[in-house]
């Protein structure tokens, strides 16, 4: 009786031994599980932008490209990116991983089932699908860059090769525990001047990876035929549809909040949650400066309100704060979008002057804004920020040696490990993805003819065109005999 | 590190006899006091997530806006209202950074009724507004989540504006009310302090003892974003060529059906975000259970207002009219905002078939008074808004306006309670005292506004220019430039390439 | 407030003989009672959360639809089949209100194995449903998303029968399926008391001692789906001119890669919300798990049906063929959603690698025996989600078949296992009857339901109506209106230049 009494009194006054750490690996798989999928759909983001800025004649070509990135990137990235990037086997090193190739030994390795710290700590199966979106997202950059003439072939090679080794090496570098260079490399390693270097969601890893691949295909391919006029003035190519550039990249902001609010992995404690909270806020306000300064760039020089131009200032403006989302202020996010948009406009005209023909401007916008955004945390860092988001205690006695930016007064090795990031991944990717683009180049297998690249290459590699209005397009006179188009589909376009 | 139930046991086994046996039981049976904190953290991150996610949702209505519009509207202005949706997202975004958020939330040295007083800039956010309480979401993603709904009500009016508004007045409106029209009627209606709404601390007076009822906006984002566009496109005058000389409708179709349907699904989509996400935490079974209603009520009053409109079409034109049906979806969606966390399934029902009507009946009205709206926003944000905040004074019920709102049912304080529930009318009175109040305070200002700009001559473009189109003679080309497949070949070579 | 240490040591110090000391270590060391109701909640308001942005991921699934199904079709119909998309979320939001979720949820005065027998219009909802258990998922967030599921198997037959069906026939059709025909099938499998799944209560005896794995729906929402699909392009034959005197096909290309490339990304996102969702718990660690690993293997079927198919065209055409490999993604996808939960991720990519051979292989015979499917709904859905049901026999994992239906590896209870790992046919057996009943349940109710209609002449437009298209003469115009920019320079420039 007194047993049962006790018993009462205790299990009436105390909790019940706990579902929390179970609640708490549901709550951060959701939280990657959600932004996983936002940051796919970033792809029908990609795929209409790309589509809407060039000529409809190459639409299906680039649209393939895209859907075959997502398709492509998965697969390498089971079999040996996600290894590469993450894997932490028998000889753990700085430079690349070594395990879970095709996710094998995984819960050995990955996911420990019995105490849950697979989910807790971020591991989990939701780990592999959060970071092939990114991988996707990286893969599918340079696209842009070399659409309307590049052979859909090498496309597969270079797509396959970025998936499953370049972008994954760099991923290693930064993200990795093991990382010779990131902010995030385990206690036991030394860091990068003492401090490694910040890139929060991917302004270098993910941006600069992909900007460079792109910046090295267009390099190499050349200008579009008649992109230059024989004086070497550039010729205005327009896109087909500005509502797809529009739909593409309001697609990407919405994506771009699984993006960066979710890179950080966890959310179950305040200090996370706060980070997921600001980077959300930072995100919007740099993407909005880039947007308006891009606008108001485009206006002085040409006096009209240019869509593309705002469209693509807003995505600079994304792409520059992914660095820095979680450790910068509101206002330093502002500066960072317009900044990041006056660097993107100097680097399209600098591609101009050295007639490089970037038809979705992706070199500068990836390439030259996410360097920035790279050297940006750097610059505008907040210490307080830092140490809530990497789990620090800034008012331990001896914080003071938590790096931060440099006009904060943190010193320059935070800037100094930035710097390096960049000058690092500069080399890695682009002298690799240079390599391999000459060699397609010099078995031909890089550039498609001049007659393909006249007639579109949707016709000439994809068995036709991406559009067959047989109704109601300005042509009433053609309407009524639609029955015929019924009997006849083959549209005029098809005998070019 | 020490492990924990060692410690535990370490701790309790005095109690005991030092029989650490009969301590390990107990600290196996028994949650270490930690837990409580870990719970909080963990809370914190779930409403983080929760808010998140649905601002994100309701980001994208942004893209259903920039789609529908374009496409219901001719394809020669395409490039001017995709540019004003994409512009709207980005001058919200600093105004309601700059000033907004602040008008509508700010609580400094001198709160009151009408408007907030600090928080501009998000200054002294953290000492303000963090530390406070942040279960209580007041965290970073709550100015995430508010932005976007400013984003939503400053980019209503661009559809009723169409085709004719010239962009610098678009830009000044744009900043105007997502800077101080729209956060001041948030302030009211939404803020702890606001004079109007029934989520004002339960220590002030509420208006009649109730307060106005408005779960997600239609009062407060629709009617203010309907308003504008209303009083906008009364300024400024029907498009050329809208009516013909007897003053009778000429049709003039959008351009794409596709872009339309598409933006209407994606809106419908973004209000999961929206009417879901309005309830602000979901870290209790109750909230949790009103953001699960909301997600229901919504989906009804959706799919009654897209039959109610469909079937009223196929009476009046013998012909499935898919415009009818994605407005009659949005028409629905507008009208439960206000009450999708207080009523039945069945009133949602309800409530979104007469809102089809109620927006039928306004666009007839509109047209017999040439008035000008090619996106129906008007009567669909402002009228059906207003219809949905009555609505809301008709049929809460009183149970789950203590969910919603955190009362206790059981005690004593009155409940507000709608009026076909046998309320006492002081809830409707609210209601209708608050439509008003939105109708006097928005569209008295954004008249004042255009009316200045109409002074100005910076209202709407020329003549010459509407004729050729806005993209061409403001944004330097046109939407649309298909040089393949499209029936002229030999065209398309001679301007591509 | 009084101090909840003080209440705690109050409480529990007689057991120690009044000994406040001792009751405080045990105060100290362990968590108070209300963290256990607070984290209930917190549980609760997290399984909501997961159960209403899965539910708008896969309403999401809609605009996919319309894009897709629009883009690939003639734009002479464009208006009929994205009124039919819009029309089915609409529709099946209502009956499914009604009807729906109570045949498939519904737990009366009656419980079968057939048909669920309560809950119709959500009524006496609170105490049938909410007060059950709301931590597992019992809430409103549960109509929300099974009726999410319900308008997917609604929307698949549209591409099977487009370009031809009359509208008036769709509306039946599309009531009929979501109010009775769907739900029957979702009680059989997914429904507590259904006699076919694995997800019965302990306490009924199993089909073969296991019941049909089907996680997401490859057979309950697909073969649904497809079947009908079938049904109807069988009944209602060929679009004109689609086989040449002869018999042999002729290309009728859809009007716009773009929309089907949005459509297929549309849905593959969405798809996230249908494999992961469909846990329905994720407050555990091992339901954790299995949602992670459901976005795993969903992704990696995807990807390989994506290169199957793409693969597969290009030897046949020696093209790179855009459609095909957005079909392949979407077969991946239909063929995983089966075993989602319960296999490898390198035996989801022979999943989805087979799955385009059997698409390619079905469409082919299609085409032999001339039934015209526009957009490959049947062979996509019905056999493709065959395969997948099949294949969850062949590859289920024992230790994930625990992890997913919350069994006990360790006892000695049957556990069903793939063939290939050695089980013995028991699951393989189920799957297998689960396909033929389907099959005979969907196609013949709707073959029936179809026969009906042809005898009623409602089932097909007439020959002049399908040669000027559906949008003219039945929507009231076409969806397509560009006036400028379109390869009429010259009619451009009278007007506006």
């Amino acid at each position: 009786m007194h047993t049962l009494s006790l018993t009462q009194a205790l299990c009436s006054q105390f909790a019940s031994s706990s579902k929390l750490q179970d609640a708490i690996i549901g709550l951060n798989t959701l939280y990657l599980l959600l932004c996983g999928a936002l940051v796919f759909v970033m792809h029908a983001g990609f795929a209409m932008l790309c589509a809407g800025a060039i000529r409809s004649k190459n639409t299906m070509n680039i649209l393939l490209q895209t859907v075959m990135d997502a398709a492509v990137s998965a697969i390498a990235f089971y079999v040996l990116g996600y290894g590469f990037a993450y894997g932490v086997g028998d000889k753990p090193n700085g430079f690349i991983g070594d395990a879970l190739y095709g996710l094998s030994r995984w819960r050995s390795h990955n996911y420990d089932l019995a105490t849950g710290m697979g989910g807790d700590t971020g591991l989990g199966w939701q780990s592999w699908f959060f970071q092939w979106a990114f991988a996707a997202t990286a893969t599918t950059i340079p696209a842009g860059a070399v659409a309307e003439r590049l052979n859909f072939n090498a496309y597969l090679v270079y797509s396959a090769f970025i998936s499953a080794f370049v972008y994954p090496v760099v991923v290693h570098w930064v993200w990795s525990t093991e990382g010779w260079l990131g902010y995030v490399r385990r206690a036991p390693y030394g860091r990068l001047f003492g401090s490694g270097m910040i890139d929060f969601a991917g302004s270098g890893v993910v941006h600069m990876t992909g900007g460079l691949a792109g910046l090295a295909g267009c390099v190499l391919l050349g200008p579009r035929m008649g992109r230059f006029d024989s004086s070497g003035r550039p010729v205005e190519m327009p896109g087909h549809s500005a509502s797809l550039v529009v739909l593409g990249t309001v697609l990407l902001w919405f994506g771009w909040y699984g993006f960066n609010p979710g890179s950080q992995l966890l959310i179950n404690s305040l200090a996370n949650a706060a980070v997921v909270g600001r980077a959300a806020v930072t995100t919007t306000l740099s993407g909005a400066a880039g947007c308006l300064t891009c606008l108001g760039v485009a206006f002085t020089r040409h006096k009209a309100w240019d869509l593309v131009a705002g469209c693509n200032g807003a995505l600079v403006g994304f792409v520059t704060v992914t660095a820095g989302a979680h450790v910068l202020e509101p206002w330093a996010a502002l500066i960072a979008g317009s900044t990041g948009a006056l660097v993107f406009e100097m680097g399209c005209a600098l591609l101009l002057k050295l007639k490089v023909d970037d038809p979705l401007a992706a070199a500068p916008m990836h390439a030259a804004g996410g360097a920035w955004g790279v050297v940006f945390v750097g610059l505008l860092a907040k210490k307080q920020y830092i140490c809530e988001s990497y789990g620090k205690d800034c008012t331990e006695p001896g914080s003071g040696v938590v790096p931060h930016g440099l006009f904060y007064g943190g010193g320059g090795r935070l800037l100094a490990s930035q710097v390096i990031g960049v000058i690092s991944i500069f080399a890695w990717v682009y002298g690799l993805l240079t390599l391999l683009f000459a060699v397609l180049n010099a078995i031909n297998l890089l550039r498609i003819s001049a007659q393909e690249e006249q007639a579109g290459l949707d016709l000439s590699k994809h068995g036709g065109s991406a559009y067959y209005y047989d109704h109601g397009l300005g042509k009433p006179e053609k309407a009524p005999t639609a029955a015929e188009s019924v009997l006849t589909p083959s549209p005029p376009s098809t005998s070019i | 590190m020490s492990d924990p139930l060692q410690e535990c046991i370490d701790a309790i086994k005095p109690l005991f006899g030092d029989d650490a046996d009969k301590a390990a039981v107990l600290c196996g049976q028994f949650a270490p006091i930690t837990v409580g904190d870990q719970l909080n953290d963990a809370v914190v991150g779930l409403n983080t997530l929760y808010l998140t996610s649905c601002g994100a949702l309701v980001f994208v209505m942004h893209a259903g806006f920039a789609m529908l519009c374009a496409g219901a509207i001719r394809s020669k202005n395409t490039m001017n209202i995709l540019l004003q949706t994409v512009m709207d997202a980005a001058v919200s975004a600093i105004a309601f950074y700059i000033l907004g958020y602040g008008f509508a939330y700010g609580i400094g040295d001198k709160p009151n009724g009408f408007i907030g007083d600090a928080l501009f800039g998000l200054a002294r956010w953290a000492p303000k507004n963090v530390a406070l309480n942040p279960a209580a979401g007041d965290g970073w993603q709550n100015w995430f989540f508010q932005w976007a709904f400013a984003a939503t009500a400053t980019t209503i009016p661009a559809g009723a504006v169409a085709e004719r508004l010239n962009f610098n007045a678009y830009l000044i409106y744009s900043f105007f009310i997502s800077a101080f029209v729209y956060p001041v009627v948030v302030h009211w209606v939404w803020a702890s302090e606001g004079w109007l709404g029934m989520a004002r601390y339960i220590g002030y007076s509420h208006l009649f003892r109730s307060g106005m009822i408005d779960f997600a906006g239609s009062g407060v984002v629709h009617m203010t974003g309907g308003l504008a566009g209303l009083a906008g496109c009364i300024m400024v005058g029907p498009r050329m060529g809208r009516f013909d000389s007897n003053g009778n409708p000429v049709e003039m179709p959008g351009h794409s059906a596709t872009l339309v349907v598409l933006g209407t699904v994606l809106l419908w989509f973004g209000w999961y975000g929206f009417n879901p996400g309005s309830q602000l935490l979901i870290n209790t079974a109750v909230s949790a259970s009103v953001v699960g209603r909301a997600a229901v009520t919504t989906t009804l009053a959706g799919a009654a207002g897209c039959l109610s409109c469909l079937l009223t079409a196929f009476f009046r034109h013998k012909a499935w009219d898919l415009l009818a049906g994605c407005n009659g979806a949005l028409v629905g969606f507008v009208s439960i905002t206000a009450s999708a966390n207080v009523v039945e399934p069945w009133a949602a029902l309800i409530c979104g078939l007469m809102g089809g009507w109620v927006f039928d009946f306004v666009c007839w009205v509109f047209l017999k008074l040439r008035i000008d709206d090619p996106l129906s926003a008007a009567p669909m944000h402002a009228f059906c808004g207003a219809w949905g905040v009555f609505f809301a004074g008709l049929l809460a019920k009183r149970q789950y306006v203590c969910d919603s709102y955190g009362r206790d049912c059981d005690n004593t304080y009155y409940i507000p309670n709608g009026l076909l529930y046998g309320g006492d009318g002081r809830l409707l009175a609210s209601q209708v005292i608050g439509i008003i109040c939105i109708f006097a305070w928005v569209f008295g200002l954004m008249s004042i506004l255009f009316a200045v700009m109409k002074v100005l001559k910076i209202l709407r473009i020329s003549a010459e220019e509407e004729q050729a189109g806005l993209d061409v003679s403001k944004h330097g080309g046109s939407a649309y430039n298909y040089d393949h497949g499209l029936g002229k070949p030999e065209k398309a070579q001679a301007m591509g390439l």
